[in-house]
C-alpha cells in the first residue's frame, strides 16, 4: 500500500530528526539556543504525529500513532539517511537542520496543492513551522561560516561529512512514483533545483560553495540504513517493548 | 537605621514593589542574588533528570509534553537570571559561580531518574514542593523577582498537574506500571520532604528574609503543607507512602511523618548525593562545548555591526 | 527469596560489567589489549550465566538464563554502581577492572567455602579466570601510573571519579546478611581489609595514594541505579523486547 | 631470468615453500606485503560490523559466541601482521597505510549490520566466501602467508557454520524472524559476489599470481563454486535469493546468476560505500585515542629497564 508507507516516510523523517535535536535539550551552548532547537523538535514530532495519525485511520486494525513509532524495526522505518546520523557538534546539528529544513520548505509547499486534502492541510499547517527552522538554520550556518577560524572549520567539516546525505532527499522511492501520477505524493525530484538555489545562496553567505562530491548516499528512504538507527530506536522504543499493552 | 533604610523597609511592610532603581540595603541585594540565582540555576540543572528521559518516552504525546515541559523549565531560567540581573550582577558571572561550585542549586536534582514514574513523580512531588515554596513568592518584595515567580508559578501548576496525571495513569494501569510508580514514590518521598529545607530551628537566614518579605512561610510550615496535601493523593492514587511512622494526628488535623533523616540532606547538599559530580559536568561540558559557538556568534554579530558602520 | 536475588546480583555484577568491557571491542588501543579485554568479558558473561542458570532453577516457572538477563527492567538489577559507569578512557576502563577484580577474587576466593555446593564450585572456577583479570589490570594501573605525565593524570582523574563507588561492594545488602548467616553467601564487609591492603600495594607501585575522600556511593545492589544503566539495558534487551518469545 | 629467479620459480613450481631468509623477487614480496596487509586489514575492520551486534545480541549464548568470534578476527589480524613483518615491513607502516587510506580492505565490510540476522548472514555469505578464496592460500609458496591461513581457515569455517546455524534458527522460528533473515539475504547477497573481485577478463594482476602460487582459482571460478554451494543451501533455509535471473545450467551443472552491478562494485572500492568513511573514521579513532596509552606502556617499559639496568 502505497499511500501509508509514504505517509510512514513522511513521519519518520520528522521524528528522527525531532528525536535527534532532542537529544541536545540541556546540552545546548546557549540558554536561548537550546529552547530555539527543542522548539524545532517539538514542531517535527509534532509533524510526525499527523503522519502517523493520518497513517493509523487508513490502515486500521488498531493501528495508533504509537504503535507505528514504537513498534516498527529498523528495516520497516522509511527515513532518509541524512536525518538518522548522529549530531556531532553546533555544526553537524544547525548544518543537517538547514540541509532538511531547506527540503522541507520545498516539501511542504509543494504538498499543499496535493489532492489528497488531508495531506493539503499538512502541509499548509507544516510550512508556517519549517519557514522559521530554515531561517533560524540558515542564520547559524552564516553565522559560523562567517564567525571564526574554528567555527568555519568546523562547518567545513560537517559540509564535508553530511553532503553526501542529500541527494536521497530527491530520489522518490516506488512508493512516491505510484502517488505522484495520482496527484498525492510531492515529485521530489522536481524540488531539487529550488533547494540547491537555497542552499547555494545561504552557503555562499556563509562564504563556503557547494561541494562538488556525489551526493550518493541512499537506502533510508527503502528500509536500507546506517547503523545509527538501531540505537536510536533501541532507545526510543524501550518502554513500549519492555511494557507491551500499556497505556501511557 | 539610617533614613532611607527606614523608607525601604516601610516600603517593603507596605507591600509596595521595590523596583531595580530603588535604593536598598546591601545585604538584601546580596540575599536576593543568591537566592534568586539558586533558583535559577536550580531550573537549569533541573532539565537535565527530566531530559534523560525524553528520549525514551513511551508514548509521542508523552514526548511532546515532556519536552515542552523542559523547555518551559529554560525559559524559567531565563526569566530568573534576567531578574537577577537588575540587580547588577551577569549571567555570565552567576553561570561561572554554578560551575566552579560556589553557587548551589535544589539539591533534588542530584537524585537520579531511573524510569519514566520518575518524570511523573517529580512532576507531582517535586514540582508541588516547588509550588508550595513558590507561591508566596509571587508577593516577593522585589518587583522583577515576584512577576518572575508569577509567570513561573503558573506553568508549574501545569506541570503538576501533569505529573500526577502520570501517576494516575500508572496507578491505573498494569500491575508492571504500579510497580514502576510505586518504586518512584518510594525513592522521591524523602528528596522531596528534604527540598524545604532544615527544621525551622536549624535555619538560621529565615528571620531577615521574612522581614524582607522574600519569605512568607516558614520551612516546616509549607513542608507540612505539602504532607497534607500530597499524602491524601498518594492514598487516591492507591500508593504507600515510605514512612513507617506516618500517622493522621486528629488533634492538629495534621499528618505527622516520622524523622527526616537530616545528614543525607547534609551530605547531598555538600556535594555526596548520587548525582551531583554528573550534573555539574554535564553543566559544564555543555557550557566549554558551546564556547566556540558563542565565540563565533560574537565575532559574526562584531562584523556584520562594522559592515553596516562603513556603509 | 534470598537466594535467587543473591544470584541474580552475583550475576548482574559480572554481566553489566562484562557489557562495558565488550563495548571496547574493535576499538581498543592495541590489538593485543583489545584481545585481553575482550577475554575478560567472555570470561564475566560466562560467569553470569552461570549464576543466572542456578537462579533459574531456583526459580523454576519457566525462567531461564536469557529471561533472567534480558526481561529485567532497571530497577530489578542487583549490580554494584560501578560496574554500570560509563568506560571512559583506558584509564577509567582498567582502573574499574582493577577495583572490581580486586573484590572478585576475594569473593571467590570465600565463595569456595560456601555451604552451597553449586556455589562453591562457582567460586573454584571463576578464581582462576578473575587471577588473571587482577594480574592484567593491575599490570595496566601500574603502568599508567609510572608512565607519562598524561597517563597519570588521567589515572588520577579516573581514581577520583570511581573510588566513591568501591564503598559499596563491602556494604551487605539484606538479601545476603540473611544467607551469610546460613553460610551459603560471602560476608563482603570482611574482605574489605585484604581488598584495601591490595589496592594500597597497586596504587603505590603506581605511585598513588589511596583516596582519603568517603566511598559513599551505594543503591545499586537494591535497585537503586544511576542513570547509566537505563541505557545499557535499552540497548542489550532490545532483540528479546522487541521479538518477544522468539528462539535464538 | 637471473639464476636465482630460476631456483625460486622451480621451488615454487615444485610446491616448495619460500621462507623469509630465501631469496625472493621484489615483486613477489610487494605483492605478498600488499596481499597480506589487505588482508590483515580486512580482519581488523571486520571487526566493527560485527562488534557493532555484541552489546545486543540476543541470548547470553549467542552473545557469548559472538565475542569469541570478534577476537578471533582480532586473533587473525595478528598471525597476518606479523607473516607481513616477515617481509620486512613494521606493523605501524601497516596501520599507517590503513589510517592514510592507501592500503585497502576487503569492501565487504564497508556494508552496515542493521539487525541481528545480518550477524547470521555475515557468518553465512561472507565467511563462506572468505573460506572459497582462503583454504588455496593455505597452500600459498610463501610459508608464513600458508601457515597463518591454515590457522585461519580452521577457525572461519567454525564461524561459518555458526553463522549458518544463526540463519538456521531464524528461518525455524517466527515470521518475524524469517522476514529478518530474508532481508538479510536481500542485502547480502550481491555484495558478497563481488568479494570474489571483478570478472576474469577484467582482472589484470591475476595471472602472475598464479604462477607466484598466491592465487590458485580465477576469481569467477571461486565465485561459480560458491553460488552453487550457497544456492542450494538457501534453499535449505526457504529464503529467496534476490536474483529473478538465477537459474539452474542442467547443461554444465551449475547455477548461473544475473549480471553484477560492477559500479556498485567501483563506488564501494573507491571510498563511496555506505560505511567507508565510518569505518576509516572508527580505527583512526581507536589508534589515535590510545596513542597515550601505548606511549605510556613504553615509557614504563623505558623505566623499568633502565630500573632493571642499575639493579
Amino acid at each position: 500500500m502505497p499511500l501509508p508507507t509514504y505517509l510512514l516516510h513522511l513521519g519518520d523523517d520528522a521524528l528522527v530528526l525531532g528525536h535527534r535535536n532532542s537529544e541536545w535539550c540541556g546540552h545546548g551552548p546557549v540558554l536561548e539556543q537550546d529552547i530555539a532547537l527543542t522548539n524545532i523538535a517539538l514542531d517535527l514530532i509534532g509533524q510526525a504525529r499527523l503522519f502517523y495519525q493520518y497513517a493509523a485511520t487508513v490502515l486500521g486494525d488498531g493501528v495508533t500513532e504509537d504503535s507505528l513509532a514504537y513498534l516498527r524495526d529498523v528495516y520497516e522505518y522509511r527515513n532518509c539517511l541524512l536525518v538518522e546520523q548522529p549530531n556531532g557538534d553546533w555544526a553537524h546539528t544547525t548544518l543537517r537542520q538547514f540541509f532538511f529544513s531547506a527540503y522541507q520548505y520545498e516539501l511542504y509547499k509543494a504538498m499543499k496543492t496535493s489532492t489528497d486534502e488531508q495531506l493539503s492541510a499538512i502541509g499548509t499547517r507544516s510550512l508556517k513551522e519549517v519557514t522559521y527552522h530554515l531561517r533560524w538554520s540558515g542564520e547559524w550556518v552564516v553565522r559560523l561560516g562567517d564567525g571564526t577560524e574554528e567555527s568555519r572549520a568546523r562547518l567545513l567539516k560537517a559540509l564535508e561529512t553530511l553532503w553526501m546525505y542529500t541527494g536521497e532527499l530527491f530520489r522518490p522511492a516506488p512508493y512516491e512514483e505510484v502517488l505522484v501520477e495520482a496527484g498525492v505524493a510531492v515529485a521530489v525530484d522536481s524540488l531539487e533545483g529550488s533547494w540547491m538555489e537555497h542552499v547555494r545562496r545561504v552557503l555562499g553567505q556563509a562564504g563556503l560553495t557547494v561541494p562538488l562530491a556525489p551526493a550518493f548516499q541512499a537506502g533510508g528512504k527503502t528500509g536500507a540504513h546506517s547503523e545509527h538507527l538501531g540505537y536510536v530506536l533501541a532507545e526510543m522504543q524501550f518502554m513500549q517493548r519492555a511494557y507491551p499493552g500499556s497505556t501511557w | 537605621m539610617e533614613e532611607r533604610g527606614f523608607i525601604f523597609q516601610d516600603k517593603v511592610d507596605r507591600e509596595i514593589r521595590i523596583e531595580p532603581t530603588d535604593w536598598m540595603p546591601e545585604d538584601y541585594r546580596k540575599t536576593l542574588i543568591r537566592q534568586i540565582s539558586q533558583h535559577a540555576h536550580s531550573e537549569i540543572v533541573g532539565m537535565l533528570p527530566e531530559a534523560n528521559w525524553i528520549t525514551r518516552a513511551p508514548s509521542l504525546r508523552r514526548k511532546a509534553a515532556l519536552l515542552a515541559k523542559v523547555q518551559d523549565e529554560a525559559g524559567h531560567g531565563l526569566y530568573l537570571y534576567s531578574a537577577a540581573e537588575t540587580l547588577g550582577v551577569s549571567r555570565d558571572e552567576l553561570y561561572d559561580q554554578l560551575h566552579t561550585g560556589k553557587a548551589k542549586y535544589s539539591s533534588i536534582f542530584n537524585y537520579p531518574t531511573l524510569t519514566w514514574a520518575d518524570i511523573g513523580a517529580i512532576g507531582w512531588l517535586v514540582d508541588g514542593a516547588a509550588i508550595m515554596n513558590q507561591v508566596p513568592l509571587c508577593r516577593a518584595s522585589y518587583g522583577p523577582y515576584a512577576r518572575a515567580m508569577v509567570r513561573i508559578c503558573k506553568e508549574e501548576s501545569f506541570h503538576q498537574r501533569q505529573g500526577f496525571e502520570i501517576m494516575l495513569t500508572l496507578c491505573r494501569g498494569t500491575e508492571a506500571q504500579k510497580r514502576l510508580a510505586q518504586d518512584a514514590l518510594n525513592r522521591w518521598w524523602w528528596p522531596t520532604l528534604m527540598m524545604f529545607g532544615p527544621r525551622d530551628d536549624d535555619s538560621p537566614h529565615s528571620a531577615q528574609s521574612m522581614r524582607w518579605r522574600i519569605k512568607r512561610f516558614s520551612n516546616d510550615e509549607l513542608r507540612q503543607k505539602f504532607v497534607d496535601i500530597t499524602v491524601e493523593q498518594a492514598t487516591y492514587l492507591g500508593l504507600t507512602v515510605p514512612d513507617r511512622d506516618l500517622r493522621f494526628d486528629t488533634e492538629t488535623g495534621h499528618y505527622r511523618t516520622g524523622e527526616i533523616d537530616w545528614s543525607e540532606f547534609k551530605a547531598v547538599i555538600s556535594g555526596n548525593g548520587p548525582c551531583n559530580r554528573q550534573r555539574l559536568e554535564a553543566r559544564v561540558k555543555a557550557w566549554e562545548d558551546g564556547a566556540w559557538v558563542r565565540e563565533a556568534a560574537e565575532a559574526h554579530a562584531h562584523k556584520l555591526k562594522k559592515k553596516v558602520a562603513i556603509a
